[in-house]
């Protein structure tokens, strides 16, 4: 058939025009054969560029349109649905990028406009082999994952149970709760964690939408938006969570406490049978095999004896779930990175140096010290107290995170408040590089703990701590205001750690075939304009594990990633993408290759009768489940005789396209 | 020889195979071809000597095809071959009765003549159990020459005489490997680049397109060839053409990359004598070296080397890094 | 054979970019304005597994100077496996192009992630670089120099 | 086990015992220091500009003649070891000095840092074991508090050196558990003694020294060791309220292992 | 360029550091053994070469006092390595004739009997030509 194409060039404002002689690039483009119609407009995206684009189409009866504007990771599907509007299949556009890649990286204006008219043929030149494609149909499961119990898990699955749909929490340890119940007091109205975060967690336990998975993770993911199965390992927790009535007594009375408390990061211990804490959801201890005494030497089962209710289970295996979900959120979390690169601050060598998530447990008063502010060495109380910023952010020299962590200036505004409030003869110091505190409220929250509290802020990063011979601690740091070196005592220093994603998130990407960034923070679809969603569809990012954020942004992002699984769960069928394989029975030599590439298991054999010029047999040929193909194109390689080929990127488009780039 | 067309009769007259596949004199004494048999009187025709160095199995493609099961003989390097189709469902194993013979190498005439020996009638001395001097008639007398020399260039580095599959085995193979099979690669490999690009230019020059190393190649068995067909064609069609002449026997090297058991059949067509085997070797050398040791048509199970993957495979900067 | 360093000689170089990664880590380059030779010309694949040895042979022949292929870091292909099967097809071609006496700084493989912005430009920098000194794609252009 | 040996100018003069005291020990622990033929003097201080060539070429030189013998590289002064290490890293690493050293060199084959440079306290702890030498001690350091003086040039800068964690070592400390004493950890044993500014900012490098010694005392130490004889220089000269005296460790090594009579006699 | 700017551009490239990755953290000051001697303190070295005022840093003190303990470019989160520039600009006035900080004459009152070797050698690396 005659092609009858037509080109589109945006000057995207200033954005193309600026480096891009446009009108020459139309002029060029509407020389190239088959090209009916060449035309440029500022920016083509709007209404009235869209109009253009439909009008050209339905009176120069277009059979293809190149639209040369910024990427298609942009725009490609706006100008789809444009053509589609004026009547002409969406399959049947094509995008040459001359944004991202001319305009906006190119200085010279000749060259630019040169490489932009390269890009229009290549782009001419694939559109001109491209077919009429619709869209199958997939089901969706009505059913959503949420992976971890944390704020973010909690808030996200509450929303999706709250639209009436079934949701399920993966979380890895004894109890929902993450983070958040580690905390004391919250910024920046300095109310109690525990006391808005536990009834949240009794209503995810108690609605009948949501069941928890706790002690548990996902070991397996398969499938695609829509259809995803996974497997769920619920690990053996050796107590029956049906016969158990969250009593107690096995803890009480487990000879074994000599394990280090997770919960309370280390700074005390707790016994073999526990629950992280007393308000954990479930209520239904764990016993920790690594430290029991019946699992270590056979010998012991006092829990067991002491049992009422006979809940204890030595025998108990993982067990392996699988379920189906429409939807996966992602609510992995973080943790605080390990600060072995980071000795002059002697973090390894005093017990008075400690993390901030670890004065979080010694001011809550269910913590290690009852709640008293004390020296982890000897348990007097400090006077002098300093706390060091930007420990392991913001540095690029490969020992810490580039990154900010967002949330160390203001919970460390909170604590050297909360500590001024309640002993107010100890002395806060704060050395800090830069006060960040955007937000609402935040900057007067940190002003308060400087003019209220009379907290005192030191602008300079420390360069040592020393722990001295009679117990205190030498802080080596300077006043860059002053322009003076200070080498200040203190009782006790609290480091603000650098966060990190939790590092279950790389298998669990790889699992979800989710992006990460280089500082394993899982990728967002866009940076702005879908920040909760990951590029992988169907996937879902909930909390920090997309990036630092506090807990009011938390709690929005995940609501936010709520509806955009309810928005996916609200459909009966989804438009599967059309771009996937599919065989040539006459060449296709059945020979299995490609199925053997082939990461959904879409290929398989069939026996059809094939008949052509002379032929006329059964033969074992491949055949693509449209469905299950996310048209990666393994296939198409793998393929000897060029049988497999892909829609919407078939050989004969990508080599018109390396033709028209090396013309 | 005749022990194998007994074997032949007997499954015939038994009912067992409806036809016979293997070799007919051809019109010169040392060039034998492949033939299919029916009948026993066609099997006066048949003959199985050092010049049989066909490989059958890629037949068994268009036998599988056909009804009742047919009897093939294989030597112990076509049964990688033939290991390979199966793999690939090719060819039907249910529709085969394998033969394995044995082979103590395999002659290439050329060989003889490149020993000043003109004027050949015919080659004495090449059955299987024949002595280790072979007697050549020619024009201008009888001239000899050790068994050895005239082997293919393939059986010097030889697999091995063990069948990879069979149903039964007939005659006593003999080891003729006495060379490194890489090593004529590695020579290569020892070359600057401007030496390695003359060497196969000057080799890839003499190419006619024949395509006579595609047809008898058993990996090469497409229904329909790439090369024959419009998949990879843009709207020019003369300059495709121009693009395959140029890339085919990389191309096809690459095709076959994995999958080819190294059986040398493409070197041993080839009329314009080009060292065909150089590329597909090499392919196969570099898998060793990257992916472990893997032998094509050895293990029907085993994934193919480009098929399969880990996660610390080398990476392709490898080629520079090694120099 | 190679011009060198002659300044006029400026290459073609084909990059095929998957769309997960390596496009967008290209969008990045560019929003962020990390300028790059206008000699590179893109062509998106959906994943690093689509790209046949048969186009980059194509380019070759073509006039091309340089091909580069950029795909998702091994263990983040969005489709899970395709550039674990990339990387083994790009080594065995590139040391088959490598072994026939080409150039083996005309062909790269880069991983290059959505996030890696300035390692695209960067990776681009370099390879028009190393492609320019190598000077004009003579030897893949005619193996068979038939003319 | 044969090892070269580069001792540098102090270990040839003033610093003999160090050397001495080393050579004795190694002999005793089954290795031998086999000596660089025609060895010149590092410089004393690595050459921070990238431009600089020529003053690393009495290194390269060392680095190369223990390459062509097939051996690794032990030092013994802080200073060498630490000059020495860091040219190996150039060598292996910056392109322009590896190509500009081995250009004004003209080696049979160009060096690119193949050669493994061991300070003599790694060859202690990772080829022979700090377990083997205790087990060779015959006259233990018991009940001895002693500190380990590390200083600068060891630790820093730790990507290169690789030698302990910069900030919190504990070789020197493992290696005084070895010869029977109890190593005194005080956190100003990686501060800076003042180095070569004691040769015109005397009372500087005291007050630097003084305030290590202090320091050390103040974890009630009865003595010092140190790897360095700068750092001995420094250390012994300082304004320290409380003078600890100042050892050589391989001092005490030979002493441990019963050979410092022999040595000094 | 003037010669300010050329001045500017050999400390970088001898230094090898990229001035314009400092953060202005303080740590490199907070960390230098020197820092009371020094009327040009560490975490200023980097403004004098961004501002070009490379005149005020060779006059300065801090090139004689600064020990090279490597302290600052141990702990430097930005990869800075204030240490490597002062050394830069330091040898920006060795390497300039008459720029030597160690006259011949004035070593013999400097010495002692036990005076290493070593500190000599290093001294005149430091302080000469």
């Amino acid at each position: 058939m005659q092609q009858r194409i037509g080109v589109f060039v945006c000057h995207c404002g200033s954005n193309i025009a600026a480096t891009v002689d446009v009108k020459k690039v139309v002029e060029m483009l509407a020389l190239e054969p088959g090209v009916v119609h060449a035309e440029d407009y500022q920016y083509m995206c709007s209404e009235v560029g869209q109009a253009k684009i439909a009008e050209a189409i339905k009176e120069k009866q277009l059979t293809g349109v190149v639209v040369c504007s910024c990427s298609p990771r942009m725009h490609e599907t706006t100008f789809r649905k444009c053509a589609e509007r004026a009547g002409l299949n969406p399959y049947m556009v094509e995008i040459a990028n001359i944004r991202e890649q001319v305009s906006w990286i190119h200085k010279d204006m000749e060259e630019a406009t040169q490489k932009a008219v390269i890009l229009g043929r290549a782009a001419i030149a694939k559109v001109s082999l491209n077919t009429p494609l619709k869209a199958g149909e997939s089901r969706v499961t009505k059913r959503a994952l949420v992976i971890g119990g944390g704020i973010a898990g909690i808030q996200t699955a509450l929303d999706i149970a709250d639209a009436g749909y079934e949701v399920d929490i993966v979380e890895k340890t004894p109890s929902i709760g993450g983070r958040m119940s580690q905390l004391d007091k919250t910024f920046p109205t300095l109310d109690c964690s525990a006391c808005i975060l536990t009834p949240k967690m009794v209503e995810a336990s108690a609605n009948e939408k949501i069941t928890l998975y706790t002690y548990s993770e996902v070991e397996k993911v398969s499938g695609f938006v829509g259809d995803f199965t996974v497997d769920i390992r619920k690990k053996a927790r050796s107590v029956d969570m049906s016969k158990c009535t969250g009593c107690g007594v096995c803890q009480e009375k487990c000879p074994n406490k000599k394990a280090p408390s997770e919960f309370n990061r280390g700074l005390n211990t707790r016994s073999a049978i526990y629950t992280p804490f007393a308000q954990a959801i479930p209520n239904v201890p764990v016993i920790d095999r690594e430290h029991c005494t019946k699992f270590l030497t056979g010998k012991c089962g006092v829990c067991s004896k002491v049992c009422q209710a006979g809940a204890i289970d030595y025998e108990q295996q993982d067990e392996i779930i699988t379920e189906k979900y429409g939807a996966i959120v992602v609510a992995t979390g973080f943790d605080i990175i390990k600060l072995d690169n980071y000795g002059e601050y002697a973090y390894d060598q005093s017990p008075d140096v400690i993390t901030s998530l670890e004065l979080e447990r010694i001011m809550n008063a269910a913590g290690p010290t009852k709640g008293h502010l004390e020296r982890m060495s000897d348990h007097k109380a400090p006077k002098n107290m300093v706390f060091i910023q930007c420990v392991g952010s913001r540095c690029s020299d490969g020992r810490g995170k580039s990154y900010c962590s967002k949330i160390c200036c203001m919970y460390t505004a909170k604590h050297a408040m909360l500590i001024r409030d309640k002993y107010p003869d100890v002395n806060v110091t704060v050395f800090y590089i830069d006060v960040r505190t955007p937000g609402k409220n935040f900057d007067e929250f940190y002003r308060r703990a400087v003019e209220d509290y009379h907290v005192n802020y030191i602008k300079g990063q420390v360069g040592k701590v020393t722990p001295e011979a009679d117990g205190s601690l030498t802080v080596h740091g300077v006043d860059l205001i002053d322009n003076k070196q200070i080498k200040m005592k203190a009782d006790m220093v609290v480091l603000a750690a650098a966060i990190e994603p939790n590092p279950d998130i790389r298998k669990i990407a790889t699992m979800l075939t989710a992006s990460i960034d280089t500082n394993n923070f899982l990728t967002e679809a866009h940076a702005k304009l879908r920040p909760v969603e990951s590029p992988t569809a169907g996937i879902f990012l909930s909390g920090v594990t997309q990036g630092p954020k506090d807990i009011p942004e938390t709690v929005s992002q995940a609501g936010a990633a709520a509806v955009k699984a309810i928005g996916l769960l609200a459909k009966d069928k989804l438009l599967t993408n059309p771009c996937t394989a599919q065989a040539d029975i006459m060449a296709c030599n059945g020979c299995s290759t490609c199925a053997n590439v082939c990461p959904y298991g879409a290929i398989s054999y069939e026996d059809k009768e094939v008949r052509g010029p002379g032929i006329r047999e059964v033969r074992r040929v491949a055949v693509v489940n449209s469905a299950l193909c996310q048209g990666c194109g393994a296939c198409t390689v793998a393929c000897p005789s060029g049988a497999m080929d892909l829609q919407g990127f078939s050989n004969r488009q990508i080599i018109a396209e390396v033709d028209a780039i090396c013309r | 020889m005749q022990e194998l067309i007994n074997k032949a009769k007997e499954l015939l007259a038994n009912g067992t195979v409806v036809r016979v596949l293997g070799w007919r004199a051809g019109d010169l004494s040392y060039n034998p071809e492949p033939a299919f048999f029916e009948t026993e009187e066609d099997l006066q025709k048949f003959v199985y000597d050092g010049f049989c160095g066909a490989n059958l199995s890629k037949y068994m493609i268009e036998a599988s095809k056909l009804d009742g099961k047919t009897l093939v003989f294989l030597k112990p390097c076509d049964t990688y071959s033939f290991n390979q189709l199966i793999k690939e469902h090719r060819v039907d194993r249910e529709k085969a009765y394998i033969v394995g013979v044995g082979c103590r190498g395999k002659l290439d005439i050329d060989k003889i003549k490149e020993q000043g020996i003109k004027g050949i009638e015919s080659v004495e001395g090449t059955e299987l159990d024949g002595p280790d001097t072979l007697t050549i008639k020619t024009l201008y007398g009888d001239k000899t020459c050790s068994y050895a020399s005239a082997m293919l260039g393939r059986c010097h580095v030889c697999k091995g005489k063990e069948h990879m599959i069979a149903d039964e085995i007939i005659g006593e193979s003999k080891d003729t490997k006495d060379a490194e099979r890489f090593d004529a690669v590695k020579a290569v490999e020892a070359m600057s680049p401007e030496e390695r690009f003359n060497f196969f230019q000057k080799e890839l020059r003499k190419c006619i397109r024949c395509n006579a190393c595609r047809n008898v190649c058993p990996a090469c068995s497409c229904r329909k060839c790439v090369f024959d067909s419009n998949k990879f064609d843009s709207a020019q069609k003369a300059n495709v053409d121009s693009f395959e002449e140029k890339m085919f026997h990389v191309i096809r090297a690459f095709h076959v990359a994995g999958r080819c058991t190294d059986c040398g059949e493409c070197s041993r067509v080839c009329p314009q004598g080009i060292q065909l085997h150089l590329f597909n070797r090499k392919f196969i050398k570099d898998i060793n070296e990257y992916y472990g040791e893997f032998q094509a048509g050895a293990d029907i199970e085993a994934r193919g080397p480009l098929t399969n993957y880990t996660f610390d495979d080398v990476e392709p900067s490898i080629v520079k890094e090694r120099g | 054979m190679s011009i060198g360093a002659n300044e006029e000689f400026r290459p073609k170089i084909v990059a095929f970019c998957c769309n997960w990664c390596s496009y967008a880590g290209a969008d990045l380059a560019g929003s962020s304005r990390l300028a790059y030779p206008a000699d590179v010309k893109i062509i998106r694949v959906p994943c690093s597994c689509r790209v046949n040895p048969m186009f980059i042979l194509r380019a070759f022949e073509r006039g091309a100077d340089g091909v580069i292929l950029c795909g998702c870091h091994p263990g983040d292909c969005h489709y899970s496996t395709g550039n674990f099967y990339a990387r083994r097809r790009m080594t065995m071609l590139f040391s088959m192009l490598d072994y026939i006496g080409v150039e083996n700084g005309r062909t790269r493989v880069e991983w290059v992630s959505a996030a890696e912005g300035a390692k695209f430009s960067a990776t681009m920098n370099d390879f028009v670089a190393k492609v320019t000194s190598l000077g004009k794609n003579v030897r893949l252009g005619d193996l068979r120099c038939k003319n | 086990m044969k090892y070269s040996y580069y001792p540098g100018c102090t270990l040839k003069n003033k610093a003999k015992d160090l050397d001495a005291y080393a050579r004795a020990s190694a002999e005793a622990l089954g290795f031998e220091l086999e000596e660089i033929e025609d060895w010149q003097c590092c410089g004393g201080v690595y050459p921070l500009g990238s431009d600089e060539i020529a003053t690393k070429l009495s290194s390269v030189r060392a680095l190369n003649a223990a390459k062509e013998k097939g051996q690794d590289l032990v030092t013994l002064c802080s200073a060498c070891h630490h000059v020495i290490k860091r040219v190996n890293d150039d060598m292996k690493n910056v392109a322009d000095i590896q190509f500009r050293a081995n250009n004004y060199l003209k080696l049979d084959e160009p060096y690119t840092g193949e050669t493994q440079v061991l300070h003599f306290l790694e060859v202690l702890r990772d080829r022979v074991g700090f377990d083997a030498i205790k087990e060779k001690v015959v006259k233990p350091f018991t009940g001895k508090k002693i500190g380990a003086y590390y200083g600068c040039l060891l630790l820093r800068p730790g990507k290169i050196l690789e030698f302990d964690n910069p900030e919190n070592p504990k070789i020197m400390e493992d290696f005084i558990r070895a010869i029977g004493g109890e190593p005194v950890i005080y956190p100003y044993r990686n501060e800076c003694c003042g180095g070569y500014i004691s040769l015109k900012e005397k009372e500087l490098s005291k007050s630097m020294a003084g305030k290590i010694m202090d320091n050390a005392a103040s974890f009630e130490a009865d003595m010092l060791i140190t790897a360095c004889p700068l750092c001995l220089y420094n250390l012994n000269k300082s304004d320290a309220k409380t003078k600890l005296p100042v050892y050589y460790f391989t001092e005490l090594l030979a002493e441990a292992l019963g050979l410092k009579e022999e040595v000094q006699a | 360029m003037t010669k300010a700017e050329m001045q500017a551009e050999k400390i970088k490239e001898i230094s090898g550091t990229d001035p314009y990755k400092c953060m202005k953290c303080g740590k490199c000051s907070a960390s230098c053994p020197s820092f009371d001697e020094m009327d040009i303190k560490p975490h200023q070295f980097v403004s004098y070469v961004l501002n070009e005022d490379i005149e005020a840093l060779a006059n300065s003190k801090s090139l004689w006092k600064c020990l090279s303990c490597f302290a600052c470019v141990e702990r430097c989160p930005r990869d800075v390595k204030p240490g490597k520039i002062i050394d830069g600009a330091r040898q920006l006035v060795v390497r300039e004739k008459g720029g030597d900080y160690l006259k011949a004459d004035e070593i013999p009152e400097l010495l002692d009997e036990e005076l290493p070797q070593q500190l000599l050698v290093s001294a005149f690396r430091r302080y000469r030509r």
